[in-house]
């Protein structure tokens, strides 16, 4: 379910990335996208066992100290934290490029702005 | 030399560089300079990071593939540095990560690492282009580019939930060894070919270029449309070659879209009337021709060709951006006679667009030339029959040769009024290098064709040596 | 009647998937900016809850602190600078 | 007309990525995972060589990689090649902010609403417990969920809270710039130290302690350290540069 939820905002993020017109709203989507993909990533690590015992989440700890245990696919995982922290990056970035532009044109609108 | 100094290198100064402010553009001119030296003493291995060998670790391959990759981007990457230092001391430290982000892009042997590299240069790439003060065509930019990243992510995870891998080479075996059909593994193939796509500026993916290039300037016009692009079609041209498998369809669907970026790009090159906008859509059109020798398997001539028009390009939208500023527009008709008082200048300029044109004498020909015979030979099936690729390079290069020589013939003549632009003395040295370097890998052409007959061969064998 | 783990996480698995794609909807089309920033801010808690769910702890703390916080104040903080000079939003 | 057409292609973009991935049979369902048949076997059972079938446990000594915590093994052993790309990405990015937003002469943002008593009271105290949260993390990244840059981001988000009480406040950048500096250099050093004294970059030198001690894992905890050290004075700066404009 939160597989198909996950490909729902990624489309709804490219859905918004097409149709929006407003740089803010622009980068919403994106965010939105990036949301998506990263419940897709950790959605395929996920693990159910064959008694339909959950996996453990990928930590050693005192009462689940061995790796025979079911963990989850801890590897998706690492990828989605390098993917948050650039989306992050990005994201600030395209805000930072938003103040300029509406420094320059004093509005988020992109059919207000203009031809170039 | 591991070559993993191309990577820290850039980097380490890059860190230091934002406390020594001063200092700064000449530690960005050091490390590019050492970079181009340290091509030569780079050994081709399998570099491990971490202590953890290839499928677990991440990996970094110096093959011939990557050398050549690497030779060409650290070489421009020096050259659009020098001319330019001066007058963008601000982006020293920005330049540095570009610099560690190609060199990781074009070295990297692990999927999602590859991913990283693309970010990193990427965003290096929208703050480049900040400098032409055109914020909306830089977010523009950095969305597009975004998304395609994106896209990359998304089906590149997809191959590792089917085959539990990021390692490219490993991941091309365990698709060899599981014997799946190529239908199986289109969609995360389609997924990730849309995400280059945009990078390398295919058909219609590449909204983005036109503000870019159009309103570049001469650090942000060669960076992009040269060291950028060489980067990105080399790096496209290795998951093409290496790692994607693609079942009749979809190849049939790429066929269509890259003859489409190529006829389109060329067509808009010569309608339009502004220099930038000529070499803009001529580039693109070179770059869907790279994808497609890239895609039907010449891989050696695809090399050559993504290098050969980097290192024109470069000289072409130096030259032309630096004109532009001084004269402040790109229109032909106001840079009309530019080469009357800048013969040496206009003489290197003429060779480049000669050799992107493919006229005998120069390293162009040669190319189109064993493009066109290993195209007109091949064994492969191809996509709608073997005359068809022929005839659409043939058709471009035509149009391609009024536009260029009507483009040449403004800029010659007219000697009155014609505008006074006084270029480096480094850029017309390059100039003349490239010219002659074009005249005489094309005059004496067993270099040249040696080279990317054993590149092509190398690589098509499967080798990573 | 009793539910057994696994069930109980379907449910709530059916629940925030669903309110996921709703907020997300609601983002993309509020009229109002600041609201679209609070319904992503109120996403991106709910994929946090989804991270959780699919076990994985450390993604749900980087995304609370960095997706959920760090995004939502950078958003506000330009839609603050902006707003100062007057401008419809 | 033009939002038909995006709708009509997003559906059927996700219609496509709906029914390929359903009618995949080497993609496999929800939860129907198999994780030994993927690299990240060897990451849970600390065991990449692939010769005989480890597996570790709490307490082990001496594994081939120390943290408790699967994910940082990953994310800072395993492949922290990737993670030092990551930082790069950060950094460059508030570079490239500090360029388009910032200049010399600046000051603070002026907000429409100003600091109640409450609210500078509440913030000073908030201050404290979460930059002691933050620093938490960052220590225990390789025991407990979390790490360096969500800890690093609680800093940062502390000092976000002290722009907040006082309308007057600026952190002080310079500093901030030379722990990003210091931190990321150090990063690319330790890379360097694992290449002359171990034969590969950022490879290992320490001893990897025993799984679950806080002074294990060898050189990952000095990693998340100098990561939550680089991302915090990096998103201060990003907050400051979000927070001031130039003055008129």
């Amino acid at each position: 379910m939160l597989q198909y939820a996950a490909i729902f905002l990624i489309m709804l993020g490219l859905y918004g990335l097409l149709t929006q017109r407003n740089i803010i709203k622009i980068i919403l989507s994106l965010n939105i996208l990036e949301i998506g993909l990263n419940v897709f990533i950790i959605s395929i690590g996920f693990v159910i066992g064959t008694n339909g015992e959950i996996g453990i989440a990928p930590i050693l700890t005192s009462t689940n100290n061995s790796s025979a245990l079911l963990f989850v696919d801890p590897l998706p995982q690492a990828l989605v934290l390098t993917a948050i922290v650039i989306g992050v990056g990005t994201t600030a970035l395209g805000l930072a490029l938003a103040k300029n532009i509406y420094a320059k044109y004093g509005t988020f609108n992109i059919d207000e702005m203009g031809e170039e | 030399m591991s070559a993993i100094y191309l990577i820290a290198v850039p980097l380490l100064a890059a860190f230091i560089s934002i406390l020594v402010k001063k200092v700064s553009p000449y530690l960005l001119l050091l490390v590019s300079a050492a970079s181009v030296v340290a091509m030569y003493f780079v050994d081709l291995e399998t570099i491990v990071i971490g202590g953890f060998t290839a499928p677990y670790g991440i990996s970094l391959v110096v093959d011939r593939f990557s050398q050549a990759g690497l030779f060409a981007v650290n070489v421009l990457f020096f050259l659009v540095v020098a001319l330019n230092i001066n007058n963008y001391k601000k982006m020293s430290s920005i330049l540095l990560v570009a610099l560690a982000g190609l060199n990781g892009l074009l070295l990297t042997g692990d999927l999602f690492n590859l991913f990283v590299f693309l970010e990193v240069s990427g965003i290096a790439a929208y703050l480049i282009t900040t400098t032409n003060k055109k914020p909306l065509a830089t977010f523009n930019y950095l969305v597009a580019g975004t998304v395609g990243s994106s896209l990359y992510l998304l089906g590149l995870i997809l191959l590792y939930a089917m085959f539990g891998t990021l390692n490219m080479a490993d991941m091309s075996q365990s698709i060899a060894d599981s014997g799946v059909s190529a239908a199986v593994v289109s969609l995360p193939f389609l997924l990730m070919f849309i995400g280059f796509g945009v990078e390398a500026k295919l058909l219609p993916f590449n909204s983005w270029v036109k503000g870019i290039l159009g309103h570049s300037n001469s650090l942000s016009g060669p960076m992009i449309a040269s060291v950028y692009a060489t980067a990105m079609g080399l790096v496209f041209g290795r998951l093409l070659s290496e790692v994607f498998v693609f079942d009749d369809k979809v190849t049939l669907i790429i066929a269509v879209v890259v003859v489409l970026s190529v006829v389109a790009g060329e067509a808009m090159a010569y309608a339009s009337t502004k220099v930038r906008e000529i070499l803009l859509f001529s580039s693109i059109a070179q770059a869907a021709l790279v994808v497609l020798l890239f895609v039907n398997g010449f891989v050696g001539w695809a090399i050559m060709l993504a290098i050969a028009n980097g290192v024109t390009k470069f000289l072409l939208f130096s030259v032309i951006n630096k004109a532009t500023e001084v004269v402040g527009s790109d229109e032909i008709s106001s840079l009309k006679g530019l080469f009357v008082n800048n013969k040496i200048i206009g003489v290197s300029f003429t060779a480049a667009s000669l050799s992107i044109i493919g006229l005998p004498l120069f390293v162009g020909f040669i190319i189109k030339m064993k493009m066109l015979e290993s195209l007109f030979t091949s064994t492969l099936v191809l996509p709608f029959g073997n005359y068809f690729y022929p005839a659409v390079i043939l058709l471009s290069s035509i149009v391609e040769g009024v536009y260029f020589i009507k483009l040449l013939v403004s800029l010659w003549y007219d000697k009155e009024n014609a505008p006074v632009v006084h270029y480096d003395v480094l850029l017309k040295y390059v100039g003349v290098v490239i010219a002659l370097g074009l005249i005489v890998y094309g005059v004496f052409q067993g270099n040249v064709v040696d080279f990317a007959d054993s590149l092509g061969a190398i690589i098509l064998q499967g080798g990573v040596f | 009647m009793e539910l057994s783990n696994l069930e109980f996480i379907n449910y709530v698995e059916i629940f925030v998937a669903v309110l996921m794609v709703v907020l997300a909807f609601l983002a993309i089309n509020s009229k109002s900016l600041i609201k679209s920033v609070m319904f992503l801010s109120s996403l991106s808690m709910l994929s946090v809850i989804s991270f959780v769910l699919m076990k994985a702890p450390d993604v749900a703390v980087t995304e609370a602190v960095i997706g959920s916080g760090l995004v939502t104040s950078l958003f506000v903080f330009t839609l603050l600078a902006v707003k100062k000079v007057g401008a419809h939003l | 007309m033009k939002n038909f057409l995006a709708l009509i292609l997003t559906l059927g973009l996700g219609a496509l990525i709906l029914v390929s991935l359903a009618n995949n049979a080497a993609f496999p369902a929800f939860g129907d995972v198999d994780t030994t048949d993927r690299v990240s076997d060897g990451y849970i059972n600390r065991d990449t060589d692939g010769t005989v079938d480890n597996t570790v446990s709490y307490g082990s000594t001496d594994a081939e990689s120390g943290p408790a915590n699967i994910v940082t093994a990953i994310v800072a052993d395993y492949r922290s090649f990737d993670t030092l790309g990551e930082v790069t990405v950060l950094f460059v990015s508030s570079l490239g902010i500090a360029l388009l937003l910032g200049s010399t002469k600046q000051k603070r943002l002026e907000l429409d609403f100003h600091p109640n008593f409450m609210l500078r009271v509440g913030s000073k105290a908030l201050f404290g417990i979460i930059l002691m949260t933050g620093i938490y993390v960052t220590i225990h990244g390789h025991l407990t969920p979390g790490g360096g840059f969500p800890g690093g981001t609680m800093i940062a988000s502390s000092m976000l809270l002290l722009y907040l009480a006082d309308d007057t406040f600026r952190a002080r950048i310079k500093g901030f710039k030379v722990l990003e500096s210091v931190a990321g250099t150090a990063y690319v050093l330790i890379g360097f130290a694992g290449l002359f004294l171990m034969g590969t970059y950022l490879q290992n030198f320490l001893p990897t302690g025993t799984i679950g001690a806080l002074l294990s894992a060898g050189i990952i905890p000095i990693v998340y350290v100098l990561i939550g050290l680089k991302v915090g004075s990096e998103i201060s700066g990003v907050i400051d540069n979000f927070l001031t404009e130039e003055a008129v």
